[in-house]
C-alpha cells in the first residue's frame, strides 16, 4: 500500500473541497448487492465517495474510476487527489476490490487531512 | 322404599361420596422436592392392592346375607321377584358401574378424546375411577359368591336351563308380539329369552373388563411382558365400549312401560315395596314362572 | 341387615341354610383380604438405584437459527408424520426479543434418577438397560396417566402427549425412531443432531452437571462460524 | 395415502357473512399447492375476474401452503403464497402473487388447512383466530391503528401466549387431546398503511413480509387486520424415511459445513447460514434466523432486538441517503435499519422506494416538488437520509397526507397525475415495468429477468440464473480470483436442466447482443417462468436456495436441482408419493401459467399492454448502470464458439424487435400472437377446457394459428 503525501490547501479551499456539490453535479455511482442487485446511489461529496468505496462480503461499490477522477478534479476541485485516483485506478495488477480498498484508504487520508485543515472534525 | 334397602343405599352412597371427596383432595396433593416434581396422589398407584381386597370383601359379604326364595303372596296379590340380596347386588354393581364408565370414557378410549386439561384433573378422574371400581368389585364378587351359594339362581339366567325355550326364538316372538306383528305369544319363565341373552352379554363384557382391570392394577407391582400389558390395555378399552353399548340397550328395555313393574321391584318401590311385582302382571309377563312357583308350592 | 328386617312371610320363605358353603366363602374371603393386606406391605417400593444414561443431547442457544428442522425430523422419524407438538425436542422463539433470549432449545436431559421415570406407576417409562439406559417410554405399557408429564421439572416439560393414542412420549435419542431410515439411539444417529443445518445440537456421552439446568447449553461454534459474521463479541 | 403432504381441507373465510367454511382440497391437487392452488381457488371463488383494483370487495385473496410446508424439505417447508388482484400497479393491477417465509404456512398445515380463501368485506375491522379446526372472527377495533409488531403481540396476549421463550405447554382448547403446543401462533397482519388501503405489505413475525402486489391494502379494504394461526396437528408424508435421508444428503453433499464454510464457493443454495443484510450490523452479537425447515437462514437477530430479521433490500434502500449525515458505517447502518424498522411497523413494501425516493428527490431538486413546487410537499427533503425523514415520509404515505395522497394509489399513478411522463422517457423515474421499481437487474442487460417480468405480471424476482451465471463469476472477478467453474462447463450444467424446452441448448444462455430477441431466449424465459410457477411458487421452494444448477461442493459440480438424490422431484415423491419427474413439474408450471394468463386476459390484458417503460427502448444502460460498473458478467461464446464470462456492454432494447420476440414467445406457448390470449387447443391439451369455455363466453379466446 503506497503512501501519499498530499500538499496542504488553504482552510478555505479545504472546506470547499469538503462541501457538498449541487444535486445536478452529482456523480452517479451505485452498489452491487447480492441478491438484490444494483442500486444507484449518486454521491455529492468526497465524504460520500469515501463511504461508497467500502467493500464488504455482500456488496461491492459500482464506481467508474475514470469518471470519478474527472469528477473529483472538475466538480470537487481537488486535482491533486484526482491524479492519485487515476494512477491507482489504472493499476491493473490489482483486483477491482483491491483498487476500491486502496482508493478508500487514500481518500480517507485526504479527508482526514482536509478536515483537520478546515477544522471540521464532524465535516 | 323398603327400609333396610333405604338404609343400605344411604350408607353406600355416603361412603361413595366421601371416597370421591378424598380422591379429589388426593389428586391435589403434591409432595415437593427434587425427583418428585408435581405428583398428585393416585389411589391406583398407592393402593393397588385395594381392588383385590374389594373382591374378597364381596365374597365375605355373600357369606353374610341370606336369600329369600321367590313366592306368590296371595292376599298381597303380589310376587317376590327380587329379594333384598338380588337388589343390593344389582345396584352395588350398577351404580358404581355408571361412574366407572363415565370416568373411564372421560380418560379417553380409542377415538374418544380425553376430556381433562392437565395431569391433576386426570389424576382426579383416575381416583374417581378407583373408588367406583372398588365398590363395583365388591358387588361383582358378591354376585359370584351368591352363585356359589345358590347356583339355581344363576341357572335361571342360562338359556335352555332356566326356561326351556330357545331364547332367540322366544325373544324374537316376544318383541314381534309387542310390536303387534304376530299373533303368536310366548310363555316366559322368570327370565324371558332376550333377558337371558342380555345377561350373557353383560357377563361377556364384565368378565374381560374385570380381568384386564386387575392386570392393569397389578402392573403397579408386577412386571408383565409388554405385549401382555398392551393386550390388556386394549381389552379394557374395547370392552368399555362394549359395555356402553350393552347399557344403551339394557336401560331403556328394563324401564319400558310393559316391564316397568319389574323395574319398580328392582329399585324397591311398588306394591308393598321391596322387590315385589303385581301378581296379574307376573301372570301376564312370566306365566311359566308363576306356574312353576305354584307347582313348587311357593305360595303364601 | 338381619333376619328381623324380613316380614314373617318372607322369613318363612328363607332359603335353606348351607353352612358348609357359607363357611367356605367366609374363609376364602377372609384369607384373601388378609393375604392382600399383608402382601401390600411386602410390595416392592420404587425402582432400586437408576443407572445413568450413556448419552445426552447438548445444545447451543446462541447458534440455533430456529428453522424447526429438528422438530420436524424428530416427529417424522418417530411417527412418520411431521409435527411440532409430537417433537421430542422443542424450539421456542420470540422474534422481537433480544439475542440470545429470542430462542430457547428444550431437549430432554436424560436426567440422573429421572423424575419422569420415577413417576411412572407401571414402569413403562424407564431406562432401557440394554440400550445405554436411555430413558424411554414403552408405548405398549403406558397407561396414559400423565404423571411423567407432570413430573418433569423443566419448562416446557420434556415429555409430550400423543392425543391420538392417549399416551405419553419422550426423547429416546432415536432408539425407537422407526422411520429414520437408519439405526438410531446411543451408538447410532440422533435425527435432530444430524439434520441441524447449523450444528447447534450435539450428542455427548459425558453427563452434564445435574445440579445446573444450563449445563446442557454449550458452545458449539467453530472458527468458521465466526467467519460467517456471527459472534458474541462486538 | 391420498392425503400425503396435504392437510386435506381449505378454509374459506367469508368476511361479509363472518362465516368460516371448510372446503375439500381433493379437487385442487393437480395444481400442486401454493400459486397453482391459490390461482385455482381464485378462479373458482372470484365472481368477477374483470376487476383491475385489488381493493374491490369482490377481490379474492388466497393464502396457500404446499405439500412441502410443515415438512423438512430443505428451504421448502415454510413459505406461504399470497394470490389475488393486487394494488398500485400500472396500467392495471393484475392478478398477481407474492410470498413470504417464516412459520405461517407450516402452522397452517399443522392446524389442518392447506389454504385460506378470503372473500368479501367485513362491516368493521376483524381479526381471525384459528386454532386447529376452530375458527373465530374477533372484533379488531382495538387493534386497528396498531403497528404490525404491536398487533402481533396483542394477538399473542389474546390467545394467552406470553412474550419471550421458555413457555410451558399450552392447550389449544380446554382438553389435552384438543392438542398442545409450546409455540406462539403465527400472526399475519397489516400495519397502518394497509389499513388506509395504501399499497402495502403483509407482515408475519419480525421479518417475513409479502410485499409485491400490495396485499396489505387488499386486507385493509376488507377490514381484515390479522389472521392468527396455531396448529398442533401433523402432516403425513408418503415416505418419511426417504424424506429424512434425502434431507441428510442435502446437508452433507450440497451444503457447506456450517463451521467450515467455503465463502468463495459457487454453491448457490448451499452457502448455509449467511445473513443477507446490507448495513453494517449494529452489533456482532447475533444469530442466523431461518424460515421453517431452511438449510441456511438468511436473516439475523441482534442483541438489540430492534432490527431483528431485517434483511435484503429493506436494509439498503436508505443507506445511500443516510451516509450524507453520518461518517461511521455503523451509524449509517443504524439510520438505515431504523428506517427499515419504521417501514416494517407501518407495513410498507420498501422495494418501490428503490426507484421512488431517487425520483422524488430528483423532482425536489428540479424544483417541481416541494414547498414552492408544482407538487406541494412540506416534507423536510433536505433531511432525506435521517431516520426522522423516513418516519415522516411513511407517516404521510400511511395517512395519505402531503404527497402521500397521490402516491397512495401507486407510483406511476402519481407520475401520470403529476404529468411527469417525461421522467419515463429519461429514465429518471426508474420503473421499467408494470409501475414497479427496477430490481437492480436491468431488463436491458439481464434479459431473462426483464422478459420474464414482461411476460408475467410483476417484478420477476427469480434469482435462479442470476445467482449462478452472474453472481458466481462476479464474485471471483471482483477480487480477481480464478473462476471456480469455467464458463463452458457452467453453461453445460445449467442447460442440462432446461428440459423439456431447451435441454442441452447452451445458446439459450448466450447473453450477447446478437441473442437478445432469439427463439432460444424465448425458450429460456418459458422454462424459467414454468419452473418458477410450479417448483418455487407452487411447491414453496425458496428463491434464494432454488434452483441449484451447479454446486462446487459436489463432484462434477452437479447441483441439487433435478438431481436423483435431492432434486425437486425427489421431494415431491417422498412427500406426496406421486412419482413425478422434474420436467413433469415444469409442465404443471405451464398449466398454472396458462391459468394466470387466462385471468389476466379476463382482466383486460392484450399484448399491446405488455411493454417496458419508454426509456428501456430509448436509453442505453450506459452511464445509468453498467458504465460505472466494470463487469456485469454473463456467459457468452466468443467468435470460435468458446464460452467465456463476458461483460455485456451498454445497450438498450429495440421496441420493434421486442415485439417480434413476444410473437415468438406467444407462438411457443401456443397462444394467439395477435393478442397474447390462450387458445382452446392449447388449453384443451392441458385438460383445461373449462378455462377455454369461460374465455370464449366473453369473446377473449385466442385465435388458433
Amino acid at each position: 500500500m503506497m503512501l501519499h503525501e498530499f500538499s496542504a490547501p488553504s482552510p478555505k479551499q479545504a472546506s470547499e473541497i469538503l462541501s457538498m456539490v449541487p444535486y445536478r453535479q452529482r456523480l452517479k455511482v451505485g452498489r452491487m448487492r447480492w441478491p438484490s442487485g444494483f442500486m444507484p446511489a449518486p454521491v455529492r461529496s468526497l465524504h460520500e465517495v469515501h463511504i461508497s468505496l467500502m467493500i464488504d462480503e455482500k456488496s461491492t461499490p459500482a464506481i467508474h474510476f475514470p469518471s470519478l477522477s474527472v469528477w473529483v478534479d472538475k466538480v470537487v476541485g481537488d486535482s491533486e487527489l484526482a491524479r492519485v485516483i487515476d494512477t491507482c485506478a489504472s493499476d491493473d495488477d490489482n483486483s477491482y476490490a483491491d483498487r476500491c480498498r486502496e482508493l478508500h484508504e487514500i481518500i480517507g487520508m485526504r479527508l482526514a487531512q482536509l478536515r483537520e485543515i478546515a477544522d471540521l472534525s464532524d465535516f | 322404599m323398603h327400609r333396610q334397602g333405604l338404609r343400605i343405599f344411604l350408607v353406600l352412597s355416603g361412603v361413595f361420596v366421601a371416597a370421591i371427596g378424598v380422591g379429589y383432595y388426593a389428586a391435589r396433593f403434591q409432595p415437593t422436592g427434587r425427583g418428585v416434581g408435581q405428583a398428585p396422589y393416585l389411589f391406583f398407584d398407592h393402593l393397588p392392592w385395594m381392588p383385590f381386597v374389594a373382591a374378597f370383601l364381596g365374597i365375605i359379604l355373600s357369606s353374610m346375607t341370606r336369600r329369600v326364595a321367590c313366592y306368590i303372596d296371595r292376599d298381597g296379590e303380589r310376587v317376590l321377584r327380587f329379594d333384598f340380596v338380588a337388589r343390593l347386588n344389582h345396584w352395588l354393581i350398577a351404580l358404581p358401574c355408571i361412574v366407572v364408565i363415565f370416568s373411564g370414557l372421560a380418560l379417553g378410549v380409542f377415538f374418544i378424546p380425553r376430556l381433562t386439561p392437565d395431569g391433576q384433573a386426570t389424576a382426579f378422574l383416575f381416583n374417581i375411577h378407583f373408588v367406583a371400581v372398588v365398590f363395583m368389585l365388591v358387588g361383582f364378587f358378591y354376585l359370584l359368591g351368591n352363585w356359589v351359594l345358590s347356583p339355581r339362581r344363576l341357572f335361571a339366567f342360562i338359556p335352555f336351563v332356566g326356561g326351556k325355550a330357545n331364547p332367540i326364538y322366544e325373544g324374537l316372538i316376544f318383541y314381534l308380539h309387542r310390536a303387534g306383528l304376530t299373533k303368536r305369544t310366548v310363555h316366559p319363565d322368570k327370565f324371558e329369552g332376550s333377558e337371558q341373552l342380555a345377561f350373557l352379554m353383560a357377563m361377556a363384557c364384565l368378565f374381560p373388563l374385570v380381568i384386564s382391570g386387575f392386570f392393569k392394577v397389578a402392573a403397579r407391582f408386577y412386571e408383565f411382558p409388554a405385549g401382555l400389558s398392551h393386550f390388556m390395555n386394549l381389552t379394557h378399552e374395547f370392552f368399555t365400549l362394549a359395555l356402553v353399548f350393552y347399557l344403551i340397550m339394557h336401560i331403556p328395555l328394563t324401564t319400558a312401560p310393559w316391564i316397568f313393574a319389574g323395574f319398580k321391584a328392582m329399585v324397591g318401590m311398588g306394591k308393598g315395596g321391596g322387590g315385589y311385582v303385581p301378581l296379574d302382571w307376573a301372570k301376564e309377563e312370566n306365566p311359566d314362572w308363576i306356574k312353576h312357583l305354584e307347582a313348587e308350592g311357593k305360595v303364601k | 341387615m338381619s333376619i328381623d328386617d324380613l316380614d314373617e312371610k318372607e322369613r318363612a320363605m328363607l332359603e335353606p341354610e348351607n353352612p358348609g358353603r357359607r363357611k367356605f366363602m367366609l374363609f376364602t374371603g377372609m384369607a384373601g383380604v388378609a393375604g392382600f393386606l399383608a402382601g401390600s406391605f411386602l410390595l416392592p417400593g420404587k425402582l432400586e438405584a437408576m443407572p445413568d444414561s450413556k448419552g445426552f443431547l447438548v445444545v447451543d442457544l446462541n447458534k440455533c437459527q430456529g428453522c424447526g428442522s429438528c422438530m420436524m425430523v424428530c416427529s417424522l422419524g418417530h411417527h412418520g408424520a411431521a409435527s411440532q407438538s409430537l417433537s421430542r425436542i422443542q424450539i421456542q422463539q420470540d422474534p422481537f426479543a433480544n439475542y440470545p433470549d429470542d430462542v430457547f432449545m428444550a431437549p430432554c436431559h436424560q436426567c440422573e434418577d429421572a423424575p419422569c421415570v420415577q413417576a411412572c406407576p407401571v414402569a413403562a417409562n424407564r431406562p432401557a438397560m440394554e440400550l445405554g439406559n436411555v430413558r424411554m417410554i414403552d408405548q405398549e405399557r403406558c397407561i396414559g396417566c400423565e404423571q411423567c408429564i407432570n413430573a418433569c421439572q423443566f419448562t416446557p416439560s420434556r415429555v409430550q402427549w400423543d392425543p391420538k393414542r392417549h399416551k405419553a412420549q419422550k426423547c429416546d435419542l432415536c432408539t425407537d425412531a422407526l422411520y429414520l431410515g437408519e439405526y438410531g439411539g446411543i451408538g447410532g444417529t440422533q435425527a435432530c443432531v444430524k439434520v441441524c443445518p447449523v450444528n447447534a445440537i450435539s450428542f455427548t456421552i459425558e453427563m452434564p452437571d445435574q445440579s445446573r439446568e444450563d449445563s446442557y447449553q454449550v458452545n458449539l461454534r467453530g472458527k468458521g462460524w465466526y467467519a460467517r459474521g456471527f459472534s458474541d463479541k462486538d | 395415502m391420498i392425503n400425503d403432504g396435504w392437510a386435506g381441507h381449505i378454509l374459506h373465510l367469508d368476511l361479509t357473512e363472518l362465516k368460516a367454511k371448510a372446503i375439500s382440497a381433493a379437487n385442487y391437487k393437480r395444481w400442486g399447492g401454493g400459486h397453482g392452488l391459490g390461482t385455482a381457488l381464485f378462479w373458482d371463488y372470484c365472481e368477477d375476474k374483470t376487476l383491475t383494483d385489488g381493493r374491490d370487495p369482490r377481490n379474492v385473496c388466497v393464502l396457500s401452503s404446499s405439500p412441502f410446508c410443515g415438512t423438512p424439505v430443505p428451504s421448502g417447508g415454510g413459505r406461504t403464497e399470497v394470490t389475488g388482484i393486487g394494488t398500485g400497479q400500472w396500467p392495471i393491477s393484475w392478478y398477481t402473487r407474492s410470498n413470504f417465509g417464516g412459520r405461517f404456512s407450516s402452522m397452517m398445515k399443522y392446524a389442518g388447512w392447506d389454504a385460506i380463501v378470503i372473500t368479501g368485506k367485513a362491516e368493521h375491522p376483524v381479526w381471525v383466530d384459528i386454532r386447529n379446526g376452530d375458527v373465530a372472527f374477533v372484533d379488531a377495533r382495538t387493534l386497528w391503528g396498531k403497528d404490525t409488531h404491536a398487533t402481533q403481540e396483542a394477538v399473542w396476549a389474546e390467545i394467552g401466549m406470553r412474550r419471550g421463550t421458555k413457555s410451558a405447554w399450552k392447550l389449544l382448547r380446554n382438553t389435552i387431546d384438543a392438542g398442545r403446543t409450546t409455540q406462539k401462533p403465527a400472526v399475519l397482519c397489516i400495519g397502518p398503511i394497509g389499513e388506509n388501503s395504501v399499497h402495502g405489505a403483509l407482515i408475519n413475525d419480525a421479518g417475513n413480509g409479502a410485499g409485491q402486489g400490495g396485499f396489505g391494502s387488499v386486507w385493509g379494504s376488507k377490514n381484515l387486520k390479522a389472521v392468527s394461526i396455531l396448529g398442533a396437528g401433523e402432516v403425513h408424508v408418503a415416505d418419511p424415511a426417504g424424506l429424512i435421508q434425502a434431507r441428510f444428503i442435502t446437508k452433507e453433499k450440497y451444503v457447506d459445513d456450517p463451521d467450515k464454510p467455503d465463502l468463495t464457493g459457487w454453491t448457490g443454495m448451499a452457502t448455509g447460514a449467511i445473513t443477507v443484510a446490507f448495513s453494517a450490523p449494529p452489533t456482532h452479537k447475533r444469530r442466523p434466523q431461518a424460515c421453517q425447515s431452511c438449510i441456511g437462514g438468511c436473516r439475523t437477530r441482534y442483541a438489540n432486538g430492534k432490527h431483528n430479521e431485517q434483511s435484503c433490500q429493506e436494509t439498503a434502500w436508505y443507506g445511500a441517503f443516510a451516509r450524507r449525515f453520518y461518517q461511521d458505517p455503523v451509524d449509517i447502518g443504524n439510520a438505515n435499519l431504523d428506517a427499515a424498522h419504521a417501514a416494517a411497523l407501518t407495513g410498507i413494501n420498501t422495494y418501490g422506494l428503490n426507484s421512488a425516493l431517487p425520483w422524488l428527490e430528483y423532482l425536489y431538486h428540479e424544483g417541481v416538488l416541494g414547498p414552492n413546487g408544482k407538487i406541494k410537499s412540506e416534507l423536510p427533503w433536505e433531511q432525506l437520509g435521517r431516520p426522522e425523514f423516513a418516519a415522516a415520509f411513511f407517516d404521510c404515505i400511511a395517512q395519505r397526507t402531503d404527497i402521500g395522497a397521490d402516491l397512495a394509489e401507486g407510483y406511476l399513478q402519481a407520475l401520470h397525475k403529476w404529468g411527469r411522463e417525461e421522467d419515463l422517457e429519461s429514465g429518471e423515474a426508474d420503473f421499467p415495468y408494470w409501475g414497479m421499481a427496477n430490481h437492480g437487474y436491468d431488463p436491458r442487460s439481464e434479459l431473462e429477468w426483464g422478459y420474464g417480468t414482461l411476460m408475467s405480471e410483476r417484478d420477476f424476482n427469480s434469482h435462479d440464473l442470476n445467482n449462478h451465471l452472474f453472481w458466481a463469476p462476479f464474485g471471483s472477478a471482483v477480487s480477481a480470483k480464478p473462476m471456480r467453474i469455467e464458463a463452458e462447463r457452467a453453461v453445460e450444467l445449467v442447460a442440462e436442466r432446461l428440459g423439456p424446452y431447451a435441454k442441452g441448448r447452451k445458446e439459450c444462455l448466450d447473453y450477447t447482443e446478437s441473442n437478445m430477441y432469439s427463439e432460444a431466449l424465448a425458450q429460456l424465459v418459458r422454462w424459467h417462468l414454468h419452473y418458477g410457477r410450479f417448483w418455487k411458487n407452487s411447491c414453496g421452494l425458496c428463491d434464494f436456495k432454488w434452483a441449484n444448477f451447479f454446486n462446487t461442493n459436489t463432484n462434477g459440480y452437479w447441483g441439487a436441482t433435478g438431481s436423483e438424490d435431492a432434486g425437486e422431484q425427489v421431494w415431491w415423491r417422498v412427500v406426496t408419493g406421486e412419482d413425478m419427474s422434474f420436467e413433469d413439474g415444469i409442465e404443471r408450471g405451464r398449466q398454472i401459467y396458462n391459468l394466470d394468463n387466462a385471468i389476466w386476459t379476463l382482466q383486460g390484458r392484450h399484448r399491446d399492454l405488455c411493454k417496458f417503460a419508454p426509456y428501456i427502448y430509448k436509453k442505453d444502460v450506459q452511464g445509468f448502470n453498467l458504465g460505472m460498473f466494470p463487469f456485469f458478467f454473463w456467459p457468452a461464446p466468443d467468435e470460435n464458439g468458446k464460452w467465456e464470462y463476458r461483460e455485456i456492454g451498454s445497450r438498450h432494447l429495440d421496441e420493434a424487435r421486442v415485439e417480434e420476440w413476444k410473437s415468438t414467445f406467444y407462438g411457443l406457448e401456443g397462444w394467439d400472437a395477435k393478442t397474447g390470449w390462450p387458445t382452446r387447443r392449447t388449453l384443451e391439451t392441458m385438460d383445461m377446457a373449462f378455462v377455454a369455455d369461460e374465455l370464449e363466453a366473453v369473446g377473449k379466446l385466442g385465435a388458433e394459428r
